[in-house]
């Protein structure tokens, strides 16, 4: 019997398989597997999630997997670069909720895509496998080029399947800015890890062998990094994979591709937004965060950025119309809790939300995906109204994701967010220097954020499943199937329930344990070895603080943003968002964000590689034209001397034989 | 006795007036003529400079020059003759049908 | 090594002969219509020619040890016999092609008595030893060559060909002779050998009659060549003349041209000579032709609209980079002057194959009376695919392309420029050359990428020209694989030179 | 072995010439198996080390024999492979046989004459990638020059003429100066023979004399640039770029494919074998130069590719950008830079092949390829556009494709080359992202939103065979990508000995 610590690959194989089956199947048989494809895809999730599981047991005995994969290339004195399995318990945490969401995903997609009698099933399925099997590998990558592979495979599986609806403009429109935004992040990224692997001549993530603690060493002893003094070397590497983190994460100010990627379907949009792509970003923060720790410039990059996101991506929610629109803005602000956890040095509670925020945003979405086709593909909140009775289901389970977005208490997201606000004003009011104050900052963006949250979910949910129907969609709205409720009643379990794993508060802390579990293994990836880290090399102190403060300012803050979005839109709402005029402009055109990033693209970029052509065409290739044009001018030059007249040639000929006797007789000085 | 310096100012004129010929008169013929006054100008060398040098070299190969001229002539006046009777006029300046 | 001496002579004689045999035939039946006894008898007597100096070279005539005749007059050495390999290769091709060419002319006898008459001359000419026989035996190609070029009595162009190349090269051949008479003057001989070791001894006293007298003779040498300034007769001549005659002249003629400078300025007016090199630097003088020649060559030749008229201008731009095998001549440099003169005479030889075939090709479109400009040629390998590959050989190798004998010639001889230093030589020929791609592959083009403009079919099959234009074909191709023999055998027939 | 291998492609050539033009397309493919066949079987057998030119060089299949010699030095029929050059012979032979059955479809007449050419052109890139002597190599490398005129001229588009003869002539010149470059070097060494590797290991041993009066010095450095300004018009680097995109639009499919997958290949492989192996020690002395060579390559062809609208021109221009990255790969001399250079020209020969292939594939059904002219093409073409766009992702550099792998080698090569080094490859990288940016936007445009054509043609599926090199195509590209080690392992044996430049 094999162990787990040998089968390890399979998690992600499996849904590689089902990728592999799905496309055979298009291409030879595409009657032949029933409901397009999904039986593989659902029964390989479930595998993976099954070894998941047996992984995370196992893990849970405190000894981490490792195992190299392929040894990709080497060259003789130089890198060597492999493929290799990593499961310690940031990873086998994260391998669970992948595996769970997307083994979720694909049965509700027997109810979202199937029933609806989509074309290109077989494609759909194929490419979940495929974005599966690419984010699994990424979560288990132990070193950061593997990790970068995987994390671009994510972008493509997202790419295609947001342009899943590819005979439409938008999704495919959609699915390439996602594709392009991410990639600017990514190039950053790839800089990042060629640098790494310049600096420190590995991209191993753990152990004493692994770049961060190599780079701690570095900074230990004062030795450069590409000839920089250490902690900028570090800092400028951090800095660069960063941009990769801000990419996909959708942060500020790489946000703008993924409100566009609601085009995809709605299944997609859960897979991504809650356990994949998005997640991947903020993962990699995590899974490198011996690096990330070594740098306070970093962390209060890394905090600023995801507390102003948070803020900034919550204020645009709320003038949202369309639900998906609304949980999209709600991801983008979510995800910025967890850099502001991350930057704030709370790495587990960067970890935590991100476990929190999959499960409740995977049902938000679900949820949605629920109320779309209830209400047969109608997107728009103002069009809805009422489908509590209806969908009671989807809305019990819609709801528990809301309270654990708007961080509720007892709901997840209020542990988690609570943790992350916690972990930064303490080390905000501790630290000395510019980090403390710049923490604080961050600290304050995120607790504004709060009441935003607080005010865009219940708003959401207020217009979406209370009040009357207001169109005959919602009149109509028809019940869902199974494969809908399950996936919904099993996150919504999750999204309740979750968050009882680590209440900070209330001093339990399993998950940071978790955390700890196999910190025997040299590792050093454990949450006490990073904590050590913060202290020791980037002088992050705590102030004491009691949890309860912080912890009562924001439940109360967004008990208010709830309370206000319920009665301004409980019953009989009305656009209330156009009294706010100017504002409502900014706000609701996103801050023009998506302006200035399109003008960068088509008012800057192409009109420079259009200058750049022409001058191609005119000056470079008018330079090889002109060589040609010249030369065949200077021959009808010359051979206009063959005049024709045998007299004139005679003359020319004595006139040549002339100048050269004068030269030559000069020449050796005959006279 | 005469320097040998003048014979070769002597056949050095005798060549240069042959070239003006040449170069400025348009018959045929008399161009040919010109020519022959060329050939001769050498000729004038060769034998002078036989003299000069003690053996007969230069003397017999003006003999064949002559000969050769003579030959030479022989072709030309046939190739003056064809132009003639395909230009009707033995003006080296008309025929231009090639030229550039 | 042959025994008795004069047996040295045979390609000479053989080819003497055989004119003298057309002559005899014409007399006996002078209103013959058999064509295909005089071209038999023509190219015989040319192969046999060429059998001969193969047969010599086998022996050992040349690398191992010249034969001198008439006190030294005449030497049958391996530049000789190499040359005469050049001679009576081209001659043959040209014969055989005459064949169809001239079906319908008359004074046929007289055409190829000419044509082997002035393969005679040239043959004798690649042996001259001395200024007197290269007189007489230049004058033996050239006075052929005017008939020949005018052999189409009634047809304008080649009448005013004909007299355009008649006064150029009388005014030549009397510069030359004049040229001549100097260097008596200040030597008192003709004889090569005799003159060298008089300079070597005696050293110059008149400098200047002497350098007058090199220049005159370059004067004459570039005539026969086709250099530029001395040019001007060549388009005219090789657009006029009958097609076989073009490629005749612009191949053979002008390789006697060569033959004659190797020789001369290599033996008799060395530059290891101290007093010759003091009095004249007569390499730089052969520089400034080789950069005039390949400049005007290749330019003018860039922007003809007829092929024929192209060739002929392609042919002064090949004199060009044979001079290049002057040119990088320099003094003490025995072993890459053999180097540089072997590749130029390589040269020759390939281009002589290429060029006679190009230029047959011409001829055969004449034959067809399809047009002669460009335009004309469109679509031609439609009707006549075979023969169009051929021509398409012939351009690509004579641009210098792979994988034809061109393509070594011309490299190698550019890698003796830059051997001897004279990298900007090969530096103009590269650029000349690249500009003659350019032309050539307009041929090209015409024939096989264009459609034919009109309609037209092609009448009958000129089975001697055909088979001359495949046989150069071949050749031209073969010349790559066995370049490395006919290099070798270049190079020590220059080395002896150098000696 | 490999003297069959070319004996047998140019007999096949010889033989579909006189093969009627029914017939000759299948004919080919067919006989084009054989030296597919014969390369494979040399990977299997390849039992060489080290590098060709170096010491340390252990080729395999090499035969020697003299052909001719010139004046003191000889020209000998050398052969052989090393770790660089075997790759690229299976890529020759591979994408010859794809591109073969790729023309069934577009080329409709004069077939026997164009099989002809492109087997006769297979057996001249043989020849260039396996011969080792200069002069050898050199008739190899202008051969490939003549059929590829015809392909374009004669089965080109409407421009044909004009972009023809601009390759031609244009190539043409470029490999004049190089070849003036190389004997200049030959005659100022002490060398007995045109071989590359006694020629290499003269100028690496320092013997370098003057020649006419120009010292050692300064002609090393002359002759590198007229030797580096010979091969950067064939790869193409900026500024000698300009053929391409005409030479690219013009050519037929089929041909396109063989000129960006192998014929630019030639140009790197012999700025690799010249270049960087004979005379590091110049291209460390200028390597800002010649970097910025290759970041000017990567970014500015990338840009220029923005700007077109169609899709051959696209991927024409996008050549340009990735050779760029060789450039910057072979500059670095290091493991990793050599090996990542190499790989990348086997990699961009796949993928510009495969995309070139799909481009031809659509325009055989459309009859256009202007960007502007078509719109949503996935939903008639599924598997055609499905393979596009694995193609585009592809010279995205996607990992698990090759082209990623070929990247990130160069990238991580020339990361800490030399000082400065990360800015010059950082800026390069930035290519990885104007890429995406004209492919992705000339997939939206042209294969996604509602279906729209301009020229009025039925849109149908593409025929099986046009469909099949595709599928092999991005099969290898995928096998290479996961498991690069298949080729990189050779290769970096083969450049190894060349890092880190002089020694």
């Amino acid at each position: 019997m094999a162990t787990i610590g040998e089968i390890a690959p399979a998690i992600a194989l499996l849904p590689l398989a089902s990728f592999a089956v799905a496309l055979a199947s298009v291409v030879f048989a595409p009657r032949l597997l029933q409901k397009g494809g999904a039986i593989p895809g659902i029964l390989a999730t479930a595998g993976s999630l099954v070894l998941s599981v047996w992984a995370f047991v196992h893990v849970g005995g405190g000894e981490p997997i490792e195992q190299e994969l392929l040894a990709w290339a080497a060259a003789p004195d130089s890198f060597e670069l492999t493929l290799g399995v990593l499961i310690d318990p940031l990873a086998a945490l994260m391998l669970v909720i992948v595996s769970l969401v997307a083994f979720l995903v694909h049965v509700f997609s027997l109810g979202y895509m199937n029933a609806e009698g989509e074309t290109g099933l077989h494609r759909y399925y194929a490419e979940l496998g495929l974005f599966t099997f690419s984010m699994l590998f990424f979560v288990m990558a132990d070193n950061i080029l593997m990790a970068f592979m995987f994390f671009e495979l994510v972008g493509l599986c997202s790419f295609l399947l947001i342009g899943f609806w590819f005979r439409e403009e938008a999704p495919a429109s959609a699915a390439k800015k996602a594709f392009l935004v991410t990639r600017f992040g990514d190039y950053f990224f790839l800089v990042g890890v060629v640098g790494i692997f310049a600096a420190f001549g590995t991209g191993r993530f753990v152990g004493s062998e692994g770049f961060p603690h190599l780079a701690e060493e570095a900074i230990a002893e004062g030795h450069e990094i590409l000839g920089m003094s250490p902690e900028t070397g570090v800092m400028v590497l951090g800095l660069l994979v960063l941009g990769g983190v801000i990419g996909k994460s959708a942060q500020f100010p790489l946000h703008t591709w993924l409100p566009d990627a609601m085009e995809g379907p709605t299944t997609v949009s859960a897979l991504i937004h809650a356990a994949t792509m998005v997640a991947a970003g903020v993962y990699l923060v995590a899974r490198m965060f011996g690096f990330y720790a070594l740098s306070p410039t970093l962390l209060a990059i890394i905090a600023l950025v995801g507390g102003f996101t948070a803020l900034f991506a919550a204020t645009m929610g709320v003038v949202k119309d369309e639900i998906k629109q609304v949980l999209a803005y709600s991801t983008i602000s979510q995800y910025g809790y967890m850099m502001l956890g991350l930057g704030a040095g709370g790495y587990v509670a960067g970890t935590f939300h991100l476990m929190n925020h999959a499960f409740f945003k995977a049902l938000l979405f679900l949820g949605a995906g629920s109320v779309i086709i209830a209400t047969h593909h109608t997107h728009d909140m103002w069009k809805m109204g009422g489908l509590k009775e209806k969908l009671p289901v989807t809305y019990y389970t819609f709801l528990a994701g809301s309270l654990a977005l708007a961080g509720i208490v007892p709901f997840s997201g209020f542990w988690s967010k609570d943790e992350i606000l916690y972990e930064s004003i303490v080390h905000g009011l501790g630290t000395d220097g510019g980090l403390g104050v710049l923490l604080l900052l961050a600290f304050a963006f995120g607790l504004l954020a709060v009441f935003f949250t607080g005010f865009y979910t219940f708003r959401m949910v207020a217009l979406t499943f209370h009040g009357e129907p207001r169109t005959e969609v919602a009149e109509d709205a028809h019940g869902v199937g199974w494969s809908v409720k399950l996936p919904l009643i099993v996150l919504g379990v999750l999204a309740t329930v979750a968050g009882l794993v680590n209440m900070a508060p209330l001093d339990v802390e399993y998950l940071h344990s978790w955390l700890d579990t196999t910190e025997e293994a040299g590792l050093l990836t454990s949450a006490h070895h990073y904590e050590e880290v913060l202290h020791d090399v980037a002088h992050v102190e705590a102030a004491t603080l009691t949890p309860i403060a912080t912890a009562a300012v924001s439940l109360g803050l967004a008990l208010a943003g709830a309370l206000a979005a319920w009665r301004l839109y409980g019953s009989d709402p009305q656009p209330h968002t156009d009294r706010l005029g100017s504002i409502k402009e900014l706000v609701g055109n996103n801050y023009y964000q998506d302006e200035y990033q399109v003008w960068l693209a088509e008012g800057v970029t192409l009109p420079l590689s259009r200058a750049a052509d022409t001058f191609d065409q005119v000056v470079v290739d008018g330079v090889v034209d002109g060589v040609s044009s010249v030369s065949l001018f200077s021959g009808r030059r010359i051979r206009r001397i063959q005049s024709g007249i045998v007299s004139n040639y005679v003359a020319l000929l004595t006139a040549g034989l002339v100048v050269l006797l004068v030269t030559f007789a000069f020449m050796g000085g005959w006279f | 006795m005469v320097p040998v310096q003048w014979y070769l100012l002597l056949s050095a004129a005798m060549f240069c007036i042959g070239v003006f010929g040449v170069l400025t008169r348009r018959n045929a013929l008399v161009i040919l003529m010109s020519v022959e006054l060329m050939l001769n100008a050498a000729n004038v060398n060769l034998v002078a400079f036989s003299f000069q040098h003690g053996n007969l070299t230069g003397q017999t190969f003006a003999l064949f020059t002559m000969a050769l001229a003579a030959a030479e002539v022989a072709i030309g006046i046939g190739i003056v003759l064809v132009l003639y009777r395909n230009f009707e006029d033995i003006d080296v300046g008309l025929p231009t049908t090639m030229r550039w | 090594m042959v025994s008795p001496d004069w047996l040295a002579l045979a390609p000479h004689g053989i080819l003497g002969l055989t004119a003298m045999v057309l002559l005899l035939y014409d007399m006996i039946d002078p209103d013959s219509r058999n064509r295909l006894a005089l071209a038999s008898i023509a190219t015989v007597g040319s192969l046999a020619a060429l059998a001969a100096s193969a047969w010599l070279l086998a022996v050992g005539v040349g690398p191992s040890e010249s034969v001198s005749l008439f006190d030294g007059q005449l030497v049958v050495d391996g530049v000789a016999l190499f040359f005469s390999v050049v001679f009576t290769t081209v001659a043959a091709l040209v014969t055989v092609a005459s064949y169809d060419y001239l079906a319908d002319h008359s004074y046929q006898a007289e055409y190829y008595s000419l044509v082997v008459l002035a393969t005679t001359g040239m043959v004798v000419l690649a042996s001259a030893n001395s200024l007197a026989t290269a007189f007489v035996s230049l004058e033996l190609v050239s006075l052929p060559s005017y008939a020949l070029v005018a052999f189409l009595k009634t047809n304008r162009g080649s009448v005013e060909a004909g007299t355009k190349y008649f006064l150029i090269g009388a005014l030549s051949s009397a510069v030359f002779v004049y040229g001549i008479s100097l260097v008596y003057a200040v030597a008192g001989s003709l004889h090569f050998e005799t003159l060298a070791a008089f300079f070597a001894e005696q050293g110059i006293e008149q400098a200047g009659v002497f350098g007058l007298g090199i220049v005159m003779i370059v004067g004459g040498v570039a005539f026969k060549t086709a250099s530029v300034p001395f040019h001007f007769w060549a388009p005219e001549a090789y657009e006029g003349a009958p097609a076989p005659i073009s490629g005749f002249l612009s191949s053979a003629s002008k390789a006697a041209g060569f033959v004659l400078a190797f020789r001369a300025f290599n033996v008799a007016f060395s530059l290891d000579i101290a007093a010759v090199s003091g009095a004249i630097d007569w390499a730089l003088l052969f520089q400034i032709l080789a950069v005039v020649t390949m400049i005007v060559g290749n330019f003018a030749a860039a922007v003809q609209e007829r092929v024929k008229r192209m060739l002929a201008y392609s042919s002064v731009g090949h004199a060009g980079y044979v001079l290049i095998g002057l040119a990088a001549i320099t003094s003490g440099g025995a072993g890459g002057n053999s180097i540089v003169m072997g590749a130029a005479m390589m040269h020759l030889l390939v281009y002589g194959v290429m060029n006679t075939g190009a230029f047959l090709f011409v001829g055969m479109a004449e034959y067809w009376g399809v047009g002669r400009r460009f335009e004309d040629y469109n679509g031609l390998s439609k009707q006549a695919p075979m023969a169009c590959v051929a021509m398409a050989i012939f351009m690509f190798s004579l641009a210098g392309l792979p994988p034809f004998g061109g393509f070594f010639s011309k490299y190698v001889l550019f890698l003796g420029a830059i051997q001897a230093g004279f990298w900007w030589l090969a530096a103009i020929g590269a650029v000349t050359s690249a500009l003659s791609l350019y032309y050539y592959s307009r041929v090209v083009k015409a024939i096989w990428i264009e459609d034919p403009s009109a309609d037209f079919r092609l009448r009958g099959r000129p089975v001697g020209l055909y088979a001359a234009v495949m046989l150069a074909g071949v050749l031209t191709v073969a010349l790559l694989p066995a370049f490395g023999v006919g290099i070798e055998a270049a190079y020590d027939a220059a080395s002896v030179l150098f000696a | 072995m490999i003297e069959a291998l070319l004996a047998v492609t140019f007999v096949s050539s010889l033989v579909v010439f006189a093969a009627p033009d029914r017939v000759a397309g299948k004919l080919a493919a067919l006989l084009s198996l054989a030296p597919l066949a014969g390369s494979l079987w040399l990977y299997t057998a390849f039992d060489g080390s080290g590098n060709a030119l170096l010491p340390d060089g252990d080729l395999a299949f090499e035969t020697m024999a003299t052909w001719l010699s010139i004046g003191d030095l000889a020209v000998n029929w050398h052969v052989g492979l090393d770790g660089v050059s075997l790759p690229l012979v299976v890529l020759t032979t591979l994408l010859t046989t794809l591109a073969i059955v790729s023309a069934w479809t577009p080329i409709d007449e004069r077939q026997s004459q164009f099989y002809g050419l492109v087997l006769f052109m297979e057996a001249a890139l043989l020849g260039v990638f396996s011969a080792l002597d200069f002069f050898l190599w050199f008739v190899f490398w202008e051969a490939v020059l003549v059929p590829m005129y015809f392909l374009i001229g004669v089965w080109g588009g409407p421009r044909r003429k004009y972009a023809a003869i601009k390759f031609f002539v244009y190539t043409n010149v470029a490999s004049l100066l190089m070849f003036i470059g190389v004997i200049a070097l030959v005659f100022a060494l002490p060398v007995e023979s045109f071989g590359l590797p006694e020629i290499a290991q003269s100028l690496r041993a320092g013997e370098l004399g003057s020649l006419a009066g120009i010292q050692p010095g300064t002609l090393e450095v002359l002759a590198f640039f007229a030797i580096f300004v010979g091969f950067a018009v064939k790869v193409p680097v900026v500024p000698f770029h300009t053929w391409l995109p005409d030479a690219h639009v013009e050519a037929p499919t089929p041909a396109s494919v063989l000129l960006a997958g192998v014929l630019l290949k030639m140009g790197t492989y012999a700025l690799l074998r010249f270049n960087f192996t004979m005379m590091p020690g110049v291209a460390q002395d200028y390597v800002y130069l010649i970097a910025a060579v290759g970041v000017v390559s990567v970014i500015y062809g990338a840009m220029l590719a923005l700007a077109q609208q169609d899709l051959k021109r696209i991927v024409a221009y996008s050549s340009v950008s990735s050779m760029g990255y060789v450039i910057l790969g072979l500059v670095a001399l290091t493991p990793f830079g050599l090996g990542g250079a190499t790989f990348q020209m086997v990699s961009h020969g796949l993928i510009s092949g495969l995309l070139f292939m799909t481009v031809g594939v659509i325009y055989n059904t459309t009859h256009t390829r202007m960007v502007g002219d078509m719109s949503g093409l996935a939903d008639r073409m599924p598997f055609t556009v499905g393979v596009f766009v694995a193609g585009a992702f592809a010279y995205m550099g996607l990992p698990l494709m090759s082209g990623f792998a070929a990247e990130v080698f160069i990238f991580l090569g020339a990361f800490d080359a030399f000082a400065g080094a990360p800015w010059f490859t950082a800026a390069a990288m930035f290519g990885i992202v104007i890429v995406a940016g004209y492919l992705l936007f000339a997939m939206q445009r042209s294969l996604f939103g509602p279906f729209r054509l301009e020229t009025d043609y039925e849109v149908g599926r593409a025929p099986l065979h046009d469909v099949v090199p595709l599928v092999v195509l991005v099969a290898t590209i995928v096998l290479l990508g996961v498991f690069p080690e298949l080729i990189f392992d050779m290769i970096t044996d083969a450049v190894t000995a060349l890092s880190g430049g002089v020694a």
